[in-house]
């Protein structure tokens, strides 16, 4: 089966000959109608079967829309806010004020770089605990005016360097969980790209969680998972099957709200269309919760993080007499801990 | 003594043979340890000090008050809803770690008193797939900290954990939202969160209800933190200080409230509660 | 145009004789420059990008639509609790600076509008004992975010200051408390403060109400820290970086919004109030 | 006029005399007893006439009771709380759990170090920003349980380096300001040594305010206003008089609410005299404060505040017409600004 880069030169060639086509009188209208519709063909084909690995290649193409590029074509004038007013302004985790249909609201959201420039500057997305703290501080913001929360995920994960463990990275991710459970005005979430980890979740807990077609969202990697699990690296495809971290699986599992389509060969094959879905669904659910009243939109809420995790009753046929004998002495100090 | 002696149904089959040997090797220092001694130090070596891992039971005899411990754990045990295989199925991991540990899954909650205070109680077992969190932990700590505003007492959660259990994927990684809107109920009525982090502390866990305790307790020799050493080698090459991630680390950057012994744990419990007495 | 029509009561005698040169050397890169061009220019320099000091009357020019601004400072003026006197009375004082500015104090607060948006705005003058918070703009912020409260509008601070006042003492400082508990009344209500911070914004000031806006903006080249450069070198003796305290140095290290042009700084608030038009 | 080195000689002397007294069988009792009569005699002469630099000085004598010594005499069980969750633990502010009469508090305390090792660690009772950060957990945590806050001022200022200046010192300060003045709980305020400027104040928001007889609380220590004022540095004598910065001008002045008297020459002379006095005066304080219903309190906290200030109406005589030709143009670029 031909993979996307295949398909990617063949739709250039098309273009070439449209070039030909206009530049030199020559006719190769009928040839290019039928190259094009071969190339839909080839291309549905493929993403009907895509494997979930693929869609994870997707998600993280360096062509595909960033959250900037969704901000500025949904939004008008978006206005930037800089600074956790503590230790720094971090440049992977954005926050700003933003109109969406002549109404304000605060956008939170994670950007990669496009450059290797612009990533160091950005840690591709990476934010560090100024950059959750920063998001924290918008929120509170949001909250005090009654602007909605639209938070857009898009991070490989949280950045696991010295500094964001100097500045206690993962008590700056569960002080953002914990505002989030709390703010008292509605939150949409969209995963855009990768939503990798609590370095996602951070900014994930919401009344509604979005995401698009090819967007994956995962408690770890799947290369992580398959040094962990499989303790082999070229098992990430497997890994990537495992976790179900496509948004078709997780609308499945019940873990999302709506999936928003993407054009045939993901967002950045027309971003356009691609804005036009996710803004008619950013409206339409934002119009939703602004009718429901505070208190009971924050009961739904807690009702929805309540209720999810999936277990079972202990089988009767499980059960059976335990004595202190069969105990297990516990007495192996451990050599290193785990790393996820 | 079992400290689930109140609902025996709790306990799945533990089919392991018991260790029979009466010595120990200490990882440590190398020394042959007498067993029997080693537990009745709270599974610290009596030669060099260094702690071993405790049994859910041996963490719980050592906080509690004797002979005073009710299992209030729910009823459940780990589905499997992403029917999970890696090298084994999740199944078999989840049947194994009950086998070895005997519990259901990685942490027990009950009703108990420490020095005469009645509290909450949650305490994780690193042994029961590296004390991850998935659903069945997620639940039970909920459950925890709605007994305990139920009952109007403290809740006081000893971590054990490598962080969120990846086999349960998207559903355990939630379970940090979860734990913390239950934790913000537990806040809005004032009542008071203890959360005691120990040899590890990380990844899911670290970074949502264990560190949201009012106040922050960590046992010598934990390590906490987010990203684990190989986690960040591998992303970004970085130089990592000596004390990584050490329990000094963190309360010298300010993210806990005190490091305490082992062994003086039971006591420090004892006096922190004896604040909350006009409260909880 | 004078801001001040409609209050003309609050006007204290202006002997000074009036400058009546017509040009003026830019201490920055030292040309000569025709006086009303720098008027006309925001007070920047147009040779080389120097921003000189604004009066209030100025700033306010600058920022709120024509011929819309209501004087609504209350109509005091320093006191003397401690019957201060140092090389010079604290009285003297005072009146050399209102002498100077045609001010009753160091800051000016009034009803306006930008780009027809209703605001209460204040405005410091640093030529007025070094924009000094001593009661008298205690009590003007304090009124100022009060009448925006009964208005339902915003309230915007240029601070431009050195801090606390000096000569006032104890009632100096705790100006920094007495602004606060205001401000957090305008937040109670869910009107929006925005805080703009100019060169000076240091001490006292900078360590209460001006770092309390829900958006702070700061006018590039502006100084805003707590301790003053010599405090630190006399105390510490410590090397300090070159950029020290300099909007770009707030900026990096978060303690700011955005960093902003004087002559873009009324468009840049009438963007920010626009999206305060459904709350305010 | 004797000073207070010349009377701390003799009392030295007069220990000697008793020895020697009771270890050679000498009787000296009765010139003993004429001696110390004529002790306390100059010493009530002294500390009647004290200047207000003298009490400067004994309110930085470094003999001068810290926090800690008060915290661990007038409460019980005092459980000390680490860090600001962010970044680090100041040594230089102290928070923790104690009980005063068998019931729960919260501390927020300025500690010097007596020796230079300590101070290294205590940087002379200067906090910065991670203290304060930490001085609003405590307090917030103190809100959560009701328990009622008091806190021992005690410093220089605020920390005035570049890392203090690097984590938004000034925010810091603010925070704490504003977190006090809307604490739903009783708080009260001792000021015991230094009162140095806003790092004073930043934990000094009360419904309460009480300080030892030989505490100073002022805008900026005289030597900063010698400096800055009279650009004379042996004008420090002059600006302590000026800034009214002593208990008893304080109290006149009507900001603070109440004198603890010290025993003759402070209170390190009688510790256990000064402990009762404060001791007695934090209870008799809290049992009112706890009388007041929350609402009521936070509401006189709130004009407490909003009612400081010393200003008169602009004087008619004063008033004149004001033509914009006279006014000045403003043209002089600054060169730096002032320091406070
Ligand atoms: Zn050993
Ligand atoms: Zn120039």
């Amino acid at each position: 089966m031909s993979d996307e880069r295949t398909l990617d030169l063949l739709e250039a060639k098309i273009e070439e000959l449209k070039q030909l086509n206009v530049m030199d009188g020559i006719d190769l209208s009928s040839e290019i109608a039928k190259l094009e519709k071969k190339l839909v063909e080839l291309r549905r084909e493929l993403y009907a079967n895509l494997s979930d690995w693929e869609r994870v290649k997707i998600a993280r193409n360096p062509k595909r829309p960033y959250a900037l590029d969704y901000i500025q074509t949904i939004f008008t004038g978006f206005y930037e806010l800089h600074g956790d007013r503590m230790i720094g302004d971090d440049r992977a985790l954005l926050t700003g004020l933003a109109q969406l249909n002549g109404q304000t609201v605060v956008i939170v959201a994670q950007q990669k770089g496009r450059s290797t420039e612009e990533n160091k500057e950005r840690f591709f997305g990476m934010a560090r605990p100024q950059g959750y703290r920063k998001g924290v501080r918008a929120m509170k913001l949001a909250e005090r005016f009654g602007f909605p929360v639209i938070t857009f995920i898009d991070t490989p994960g949280a950045y696991p360097g010295v500094e964001s463990e100097e500045a206690n990275i993962g008590g700056a991710i569960a002080e953002s969980l914990l505002t989030m459970s709390q703010l008292r005005t509605p939150i949409l979430s969209v995963v855009i790209g990768e939503g990798g980890s609590g370095g996602a979740l951070a900014i994930g807990v919401a009344d509604r969680v979005l995401m698009l077609e090819n967007a994956v969202y995962s408690v770890i990697t799947p290369e992580g998972a398959a040094a962990i699990l499989w303790k082999e690296k070229d098992k990430t495809k497997e890994a990537a099957a495992a976790l179900n971290l496509t948004a078709e699986h997780l609308s499945e599992l019940g873990l999302i709200d709506t999936v928003i389509p993407e054009p045939l060969g993901g967002a950045h094959k027309d971003f356009d269309q691609t804005v036009e879905a996710l803004k008619a669904s950013l409206v339409g659910f934002l119009n939703e919760l602004r009718k429901i009243k505070l208190d009971k939109l924050l009961d739904a809420r807690f009702k929805r993080y309540r209720s999810i995790g999936s277990y079972r009753e202990l089988g009767v046929s499980e059960q059976e007499a335990y004595s202190e004998e069969t105990a297990p002495s516990g007495d192996a100090p451990v050599e290193e801990a785990p790393d996820e | 003594m079992s400290i689930f002696k109140d609902k025996q149904y709790l306990r799945v089959n533990v089919d392991k043979v018991p260790d029979e040997s009466l010595w120990m090797k200490c990882k440590a220092c190398g020394e042959l340890i007498f067993k029997r001694r080693v537990r009745e130090n709270n599974n610290i070596c009596p030669n060099c000090g260094e702690y071993f891992f405790l049994t859910v039971e041996e963490r719980i005899e050592m906080l509690v008050d004797e002979d005073n411990f009710d299992n209030i754990s729910k009823s459940i045990e780990a589905d499997d809803p992403l029917e999970f295989v890696d090298r084994k199925s999740y199944q078999e991991r989840v049947e194994q770690a009950q086998g070895v540990t005997g519990l259901p899954d990685a942490i027990v909650v009950g009703r108990t008193k420490i020095n005469e205070v009645a509290v909450i109680l949650g305490v994780m077992d690193f042994r029961f797939i590296g004390g991850s969190m998935g659903s069945v932990m997620g639940e039970q700590i909920c459950h925890g900290m709605e007994t305990a505003i139920a009952d109007k007492c403290p809740f006081i959660l000893v971590s054990s954990s490598g962080g969120a259990r990846l086999q349960e994927g998207l559903f355990s990684l939630l379970q940090m939202a979860k734990t913390t809107a239950v934790r913000a109920k537990l806040a809005d009525v004032g009542l008071p969160f203890i959360s005691i982090m120990t040899y590890p502390t990380s990844g899911g866990v670290q970074a949502s209800i264990a560190s949201l305790g009012d106040i922050i307790i960590a046992e010598r020799g934990a390590m906490i933190g987010f990203a684990g050493r190989r986690v960040i080698q591998h992303t970004i090459a970085q130089e990592l200080p000596s004390n990584y991630q050490t329990d000094t680390f963190a309360f010298e950057h300010g993210a806990i409230d005190r490091v305490v012994k082992r062994d003086h744990m039971r006591e420090e419990l004892s006096t922190l509660l004896s604040f909350f007495a006009e409260v909880a």
